[in-house]
């Protein structure tokens, strides 16, 4: 093998405390070294054509170049390699710069060592492979996961860009929690008036293929190449010949059995139901459960009024498969709520808020229905004990959010914005009434949010008291809410009619599960983390799957959508190729020798090691070994290290270079 | 700020900088800092002697957050706290106020400050008087200390006859066999 | 060779993402520590393989350090602590053996810890430095070569 | 079912009658209380007040001597000494520092298998079905408040008893008595507890506000588990309405006297007698005769 | 005795294996041998007795029989021990066996010698933990001194020196036959690491430095592994103390992860497995 040398001065930066024409003078001498050059910036034009023209002139196999840090310019004299021909892995890089003469004062010794280091790269590199970076092809159709806004706009700037994308929601319409918003802060503009559009175009995309009260089930494969498996639960409808009429609703005499989810409780839905009226798709569902035809086997008034034989009482859940390239993860949140919960369940409920026994004490989602048009009380704000109109109501900021105790240190981010769009809704509405804010601090931060809440405070007269609640409890038809006010410095009680509590947003209580099936890592609230809190916040750490919205953190809207559109946008850098290019260094099993233990198995954090069967002409099987999907590895070599027999190498820090380095030292 | 206005500004010349800070002290005795309390004031709301306190019990962690010892250690407040843990079972940070209170008092006494609330002060000394002596709590003995130390004589007039009368306060002392040991419990601990 | 011109020959095995980066960083910053060290990168500390160590101080190595990412940083999640769970085992059988566990040095430097780099780094000089030169080894070591 | 008993020095004065009530009513359920030999005074607010090691230390002693008569179990019903052992027990398993210093104060180890229980947790012991099985007397038109005052479910994080926030625990046995337990607001709230002697005027104004809140849901008598609540909600009720002369006064049974009266004990057994505010209006509404 | 030849020839009858590994009697009479049975008539030679000692799982991987239907085994709880291991590190499958569990009464540490093998003077499995059909009897097993383990301590207090001395002294010995690892059920590797010369992590020469390599990465390799049985020292000629070796990294695994290899099938392995806490202040 012929091996050049090339040594770099970078300046005075290497030269000054290592004799770099030494170090190549002595590299030179090396068994296998036929050129040793040093030079004042190998990074250099004029550098790099040394470099190719040795490789040329002395028909070098391998090169080494001993500079500065392979973090450093590694790229750039691998192309230098790759230009002059060498196999740009036929290539090792010294760190004289970082390493040596930076941190050493003695020229002499760093000399030494310089030379030292040097010897064992040429080592190393007489071991190196030629390699060439993986291809994997790219299918070029994305899965959103989550109908929220969040999946929403990340589902139509892939199609718009022209690309398939599959949109699944677990609920029976897309639209998420938006669609139960009643105005959106600081704009004051109706939730829904923004975002029915969008659910509507989402439907007649023809990009689009859109599943709802559908859930993945497995998640197979690596970027590029996803298999997906969805469970599209059975509606007991016909899609297909379900006009959304809604005489089927109407006609169902299972009225009062179960809450409406969508109102959030504060009223009742048929056994047979869409979500809301503006549902997308506008096609019912039939709860077995509540449903009589499914309890007794009576009734079919639902099939008795549709016109269009759309009933399918016998209608099962069906397993749909899809190949994906790229993943949006958009599962959004969930709120928390101060129910006493069973011993099982990590969450601690708010038992000084009397763990929601008193129906006047609602959560944040609660009042948005109550405060909207289309909600129960069509707009109005009533209480929902007696639905009279509360002429005192406070709202109580941070519940659950920034409480230890209860298991949330985090801030939720967006209580302080929607608590003051609460009141001031409340102050719209309800003129003659008093609203009550207690709050530790406001965070407003964002275009026109802090000026929302001055508004609030100074033109629509929200009173705003500094501390946390500690009490609340009902007497005589009030509610006894026991504060301080940490800024008067004195205790305030208030005998209110109605309390809002800001509830923490929390990971949605599947979060954990889904983040298995597809191979994220999770908070230890279960919300999504990303792989660089600020140069990557939208990837994860398995390739090709995107984060976007609150299943990440607690966000606002228009936070979400710029989340999900950067998702969108990365995922399109993906299909932007037909073929990925991946780093040679991936493991690989030597078949001959491989006993099977499968211990790499155990230690990949990639799910990358799969099972191979080794079969005799008979056809049984002799052995099962292990198989490296060359597309999941990324290259850590544990497995390699764990393997008793060396089984499994990885290529590119196999064992051999490795002794080669150790060796070089001796 | 608001809960020094009664001398002007803030001074922070008041302030100590060195290790064996006041908040240091207290985080020995109880393990763990008054820097956790974030000034929600939910332990004030809730504190049930709250209005016969000078400072809420807020105020008092946040004079020790910022070193302002004496104003600590002069107020009423630990003083008044009747140690019921609504606070600590409420508090969002874990912050176990009760026993930041304790820790006051107990660092009070130590440092022979004035207690701001005698009274108080001499009914604890008046109880842990008897149990040293007695070993259990002699209510009758207890009172009577009490209102010697404090001179309070015409207290409870209404009800001690009664009390008497229902044998509810003996006149002879329940005792301990193995008072050696109590005392030395106490003299040892002193 | 006597003890004052004794100069410790260590061999490190750092990984990539962290303890090679922080290195860097140590140079770029113009940090000083000791020329004895010699590095080798790997790509994760889940790389490493006791036979590594061995076969250092086979080769002459009086000290021999592994470094790595902090638990949780790992560029690869899971690497490191699949290591360390394996270096418990190893050091207690070099103990077992009478292999001086205390000539092999673990630490977690992250790419930003440049200090602590220089600071670990010089700890492990001056430490092998006071032990002297690992005779144990040695022996053996020149026992081996007289008699290939 | 054989039970170690730390009556605690109130129980030998002010709260006598929480003691006798208790023995009674113990051995109908067959429930054997030992006593501890020469207890001492658990320190009660007082200690803790002023001195932490002095709060372990005095429960400490007492916990010892329960290792020497073997007992698994230790009944305390005064809610207070109830706390100050739990507390104590639990800063000597959590504080190795606070164990040594206390362990050489006694010159022995304190145990670790001893498990301090309150009276709720004692009546439970014996099941609600033998109470509701033992009943004698009819108290179905009763309404009783429980109150559990701060200690019994206080610091949660030690004692983990019940509820920290909404207990149910003590209106299940006032249920298997057979009277109806009402839902009020302040069967937390503290009553002043340790200020009765020194600062009475506090103790006024909490004991009012609870008791209101009681009558407020047409309670017929305030159940504790505490002499202290008892003294001060009881004895005091004088002094309220010295304060507030339109003040009713509303009768304090102990939970034991409760149950006691429920399976057909004499009120005198019971020591209701004993009390400053007279029984009566309860007994004779529950046609109980004295 | 004879209800295992009885079963035996059942389960071969009936087709239930292909073939059965037992003990047979030894040429030396009393003595016994590994034994396959193919046959129902084969079975009358089947014997056990306290000088059943070897581990027989170590057969099981053996190509000829491995993936060639089911195959019966005689085992011993330490037997069994390492066939949940092997069924945990997938050289067999738990279905591709039957295992005869045999409750033990101790083997003797060697033939004509009344005292107690090692392995059992501190066995927990007398009746094996995991069988297909169970046969023998639990009878008084004689009390003995477990020394081994007093050894183990006694060279926990030598100084690293006195250590390095004493097994110096012994791979000096060592003429690496490997006959440690061909009897050891757990070293079923194709290849060795011992036997690959690209790159030579391992001298091959018998010298103390290889050796030494050796004995290292074979013990570290089987810490977590190691069932205990000591077959490598019963058949090292040269009488190198293994079991000292196997057995401190057994305590090791109990001690820092308490883990005990080869005791139930869903025990995560040691190896291959972590956990965040575990310890890690030995590093800086």
């Amino acid at each position: 093998m012929k091996i050049g040398v090339f040594i770099c001065y970078c300046g005075e930066n290497i030269g000054r405390t290592v004799d770099c024409a030494a170090v190549a003078e002595a590299a030179g001498r090396f068994p296998g070294v036929v050129c040793s050059i040093d030079y004042k910036y190998m990074c250099s034009d004029p550098g790099q054509n040394l470099i190719k023209n040795a490789i040329k002139e002395h028909k070098l196999d391998a090169v080494v170049v001993g500079s500065c840090s392979p973090h450093m310019h590694e790229k750039t004299f691998r192309k230098a390699c790759a230009d002059a021909g060498v196999n740009p892995y036929l290539f090792d890089m010294a760190n004289l710069r970082e390493h040596c003469s930076w941190v050493h004062e003695d020229i002499v010794e760093g000399t030494k060592k310089a030379i030292d280091l040097v010897r064992i790269s040429v080592e190393r590199v007489k071991k190196n492979a030629p390699l060439s970076p993986i291809l994997v092809p790219v299918t070029k159709k994305a899965l959103v996961i989550g109908g929220g806004i969040s999946g929403i706009q990340a589902s139509l700037d892939i199609a718009n860009a022209g690309f398939d994308v599959v949109l699944v929601e677990k609920e029976p319409s897309i639209g998420g929690h938006m669609s139960q918003l009643s105005e959106t802060f600081p704009t004051l503009d109706c939730s829904q008036c923004i975002l029915t559009p969008r659910m509507v175009e989402v439907y007649q995309h023809p990009k689009i293929k859109l599943l709802t009260y559908s859930e993945v089930e497995n998640v197979e494969g690596f970027i590029g190449n996803f298999k997906v498996t969805i469970r599209k639960k059975a509606r007991s409808i016909d899609e297909s010949k379900c006009t959304g009429c809604g005489l089927c609703m109407q006609k169902c005499p299972i009225k009062k059995k179960a809450f409406n989810e969508f109102e959030e409780g504060l009223a009742y839905r048929s056994a047979v139901y869409v979500p809301f009226p503006q549902a997308v798709p506008n096609i019912p569902v039939i709860d077995r459960s509540i449903c009589t035809y499914y309890q007794t086997g009576k009734c079919q008034m639902c099939v008795k009024v549709c016109g269009r034989e759309a009933i399918k009482f016998d209608q099962e859940d069906t397993i749909i498969t899809e190949d994906i390239g790229a993943i949006v993860v958009a599962t959004g949140y969930k709120l928390y709520t101060i129910d006493k919960k069973p011993e099982s369940s990590e969450i601690k409920g708010y038992g000084e808020y009397g763990y929601g026994k008193y129906k006047d004490v609602v959560d944040g989602l609660q009042f948005e229905r109550i405060a909207s048009a289309s909600g129960p009380t069509s707009g109005e704000i009533l209480r929902p004990s007696d639905s009279k109109v509360p002429k005192k109501i406070v709202f109580v900021q941070c519940v659950g959010s920034r409480d230890e105790s209860k298991g949330f240190s985090y801030c939720s981010k967006i209580c302080c914005m929607y608590t003051a769009k609460h009141a001031m809704l409340y102050k719209h509405k309800v003129h003659d009434g008093e609203a009550y804010v207690f709050y530790m601090d406001i965070r407003s931060g964002g275009k026109g949010y802090d000026e929302f809440v001055r508004r609030a405070i100074e033109e629509d007269g929200v009173k705003y008291i500094r501390g946390r609640v500690s009490r609340i409890y009902e007497e005589n038809g009030k509610y006894i809410v026991k504060g301080e006010d940490t800024l008067a410095g004195m205790p305030v009680t208030i005998d209110a009619d109605m309390v809002v509590l800001a509830t923490a947003m929390i990971a949605q209580p599947e979060a954990v599960k889904l983040a298995q099936t597809i191979g994220m890592s999770y908070d230890k609230y279960g919300f999504y983390n990303e792989v660089h809190p600020k140069l990557r916040p939208v990837e994860v750490s398995t390739a090709g799957v995107f984060l976007a919205g609150a299943c990440q953190a607690p966000k606002d809207i228009p936070e979400s959508v710029a989340m999900a559109s950067a998702a969108a946008s990365k995922s399109l850098v993906l299909f932007g190729a037909d073929y990925l290019e991946r780093e040679p260094t991936v493991a690989k099993v030597n078949e001959t020798i491989c006993a099977g233990c499968f211990y790499c198995q155990k230690v990949c954090p990639y799910n990358a090691i799969e099972r191979k069967e080794i079969k005799d002409r008979q056809g049984n099987i002799v052995k099962i070994i292990a198989y490296v999907n060359s597309g999941l590895c990324q290259g850590c070599g544990t497995c390699n290290a764990v393997c008793p027999s060396k089984s499994v190498e990885l290529i590119g820090f196999n064992d051999e270079q490795i002794y080669a380095q150790i060796n070089a030292l001796g | 700020m608001y809960y020094f206005s009664f001398f002007g500004e803030i001074d922070m010349s008041h302030t100590h900088s060195e290790v064996n800070t006041l908040s240091a002290k207290i985080e020995k005795l109880t393990t763990q800092t008054p820097q956790e309390c974030y000034q929600c004031g939910k332990c004030s709301a809730g504190c049930p002697v709250r209005d016969y306190m000078d400072d809420s019990p807020n105020q008092v962690v946040r004079y020790v957050q910022l070193g302002f010892e004496e104003k600590a250690l002069h107020s009423k407040t630990p003083w008044l706290c009747a140690g019921c843990l609504t606070c600590s079972t409420r508090c969002p940070q874990n912050f176990d106020l009760a026993k930041f209170m304790d820790a006051l008092r107990e660092i009070a006494i130590q440092e022979r400050i004035k207690i701001p609330e005698a009274d108080t002060m001499e009914f604890h000394k008046a109880f842990l008087n008897q149990i040293k002596k007695h070993g259990k709590a002699f209510e009758f003995g207890l009172v009577r200390e009490y209102k010697l130390r404090t001179m309070n004589l015409m207290q409870d007039v209404d009800v001690a006859p009664e009390m008497f009368i229902k044998g509810k306060i003996g006149l002879i002392p329940h005792e301990v066999e193995d008072k050696q040991q109590i005392k030395e419990i106490f003299d040892k601990i002193d | 060779m006597e003890e004052k011109t004794f100069e410790p020959k260590i061999t490190a095995f750092v990984c990539n993402w962290c303890t090679y980066t922080g290195a860097d960083l140590a140079g770029t910053s113009r940090l000083k520590y000791k020329p004895n060290i010699k590095m080798i990168r790997v790509p994760c500390t889940g790389r490493i393989d006791p036979v590594f160590i061995i076969k250092a101080f086979e080769k002459g190595a009086d000290g021999v350090l592994i470094s790595g990412c902090h638990p949780g940083d790992c560029h690869y999640n899971t690497g490191n602590f699949h290591a360390r769970r394996r270096w418990v085992l190893f050091t207690e059988l070099l103990n077992y053996m009478g292999i001086d566990s205390s000539r092999l040095f673990f630490s977690w430097v992250s790419a930003s810890e440049g200090k602590k780099f220089v600071d670990v780094v010089s700890n492990v000089i001056e430490t092998v430095k006071a032990k002297g030169p690992f005779q144990q080894y040695q022996k053996i070591n020149k026992e081996f070569v007289l008699d290939e | 079912m054989k039970v170690g008993y730390y009556p605690g020095c109130s129980l030998t004065g002010t709260g006598k009658e929480y003691d006798m009530s208790l023995r009674k009513v113990a051995s109908l359920l067959d429930v054997e209380l030992e006593e501890l030999k020469d207890w001492s005074c658990c320190g009660a607010t007082s200690a803790h007040a002023t001195n932490h090691l002095l709060s372990v230390a005095l429960p400490a002693r007492n916990l010892i001597i329960a290792k020497h008569q073997k007992l698994k179990e230790l009944a305390a019903p005064c809610a207070a000494c109830y706390n100050r052992m739990m507390v104590a027990a639990h800063e000597l398993k959590t504080k190795p520092e606070i164990e040594r210093q206390v362990s050489d104060l006694m010159g022995e180890s304190i145990p670790y298998d001893l498990s301090v229980i309150n009276i709720i947790e004692l009546f439970q012991k014996v099941g609600k079905e033998k109470i509701a099985a033992n009943v004698k007397a009819d108290l179905k038109g009763i309404k009783a408040a429980c109150y559990y005052g701060c200690l019994l479910v206080r610091p949660f994080k030690i004692t983990g008893f019940d509820d920290a926030e909404q207990p149910e625990s003590m209106e299940e046995l006032i249920k298997a008595a057979g009277a109806q337990p009402v839902d009020w607001n302040y069967k937390l709230e503290c009553c002043g507890g340790a200020h009765s002697i020194a600062h009475m005027e506090i103790v006024v104004d909490l004991s009012k506000k609870i008791i209101d809140d009681a009558k407020l849901h047409g309670a017929d008598v305030i159940i504790v588990a505490c002499p202290m609540c008892h003294s001060n909600l009881d004895m005091r009720q004088k002094a309220i309405k010295k304060e507030y002369p339109a003040h009713g006064d509303i009768p304090i049974l102990y939970l034991s006297e409760f149950i006691g009266l429920a399976l057909g004990l004499k009120p005198k057994e019971l020591g209701l007698n004993l009390h400053f505010v007279d029984t009566k209006s309860l007994l004779e509404k529950a046609e109980i005769k004295g | 005795m004879n209800e295992l030849r009885q079963l035996s020839k059942d389960l071969l009858q009936n087709g239930t294996v292909k073939v059965i590994i037992g003990y047979a009697e030894g040429t030396t009479p009393g003595r016994t041998k590994p034994f396959i049975a193919r046959t129902p008539e084969d079975t009358d030679k089947f014997v056990f007795n306290k000088h059943c000692v070897n581990n027989l799982a170590v057969y099981l991987t053996r190509k000829e029989y491995k993936g060639k239907g089911t195959v019966g085994i005689v085992a011993k709880g330490c037997d069994v021990k390492a066939i949940v291991q092997l069924v945990q590190e997938n050289q067999i499958n738990k279905d591709d066996i039957y295992i005869i569990g045999m409750n033990c009464n101790g083997a003797a540490a060697d033939f004509g010698k009344d005292t107690l093998a090692v392995k059992c003077i501190h066995c927990t499995v007398r009746t094996p933990h995991l069988y297909h059909t169970l046969l023998g009897t639990i009878d008084e097993m004689p009390k003995q001194e477990d020394d081994h383990l007093k050894m183990i301590e006694k060279f926990d207090a030598m100084t690293s020196e006195e250590k390095w001395a004493f097994w110096e002294a012994e791979f000096e010995k060592c003429v690496k036959c490997y006959a440690c690892r061909q009897t050891c059920p757990m070293c079923y590797c194709e290849k060795c690491i011992a036997d690959k010369s690209m790159p030579r992590w391992i001298e091959s020469s018998a010298h103390t430095r290889g050796n030494f390599a050796w004995n290292i990465i074979r013990a570290f390799h089987l810490s977590g592994r190691c069932i205990g049985c000591n077959e490598c020292e019963r058949a090292c000629p040269a009488q190198i103390p293994l079991s000292l070796l196997n057995r401190k990294m057994g305590m090791v695994a109990k001690k820092e992860f308490d883990y005990t290899a080869g005791i139930a099938l869903d025990n995560p392995t040691l190896v291959g497995n972590y956990n965040n806490a575990d310890r890690e202040d030995f590093i800086k």
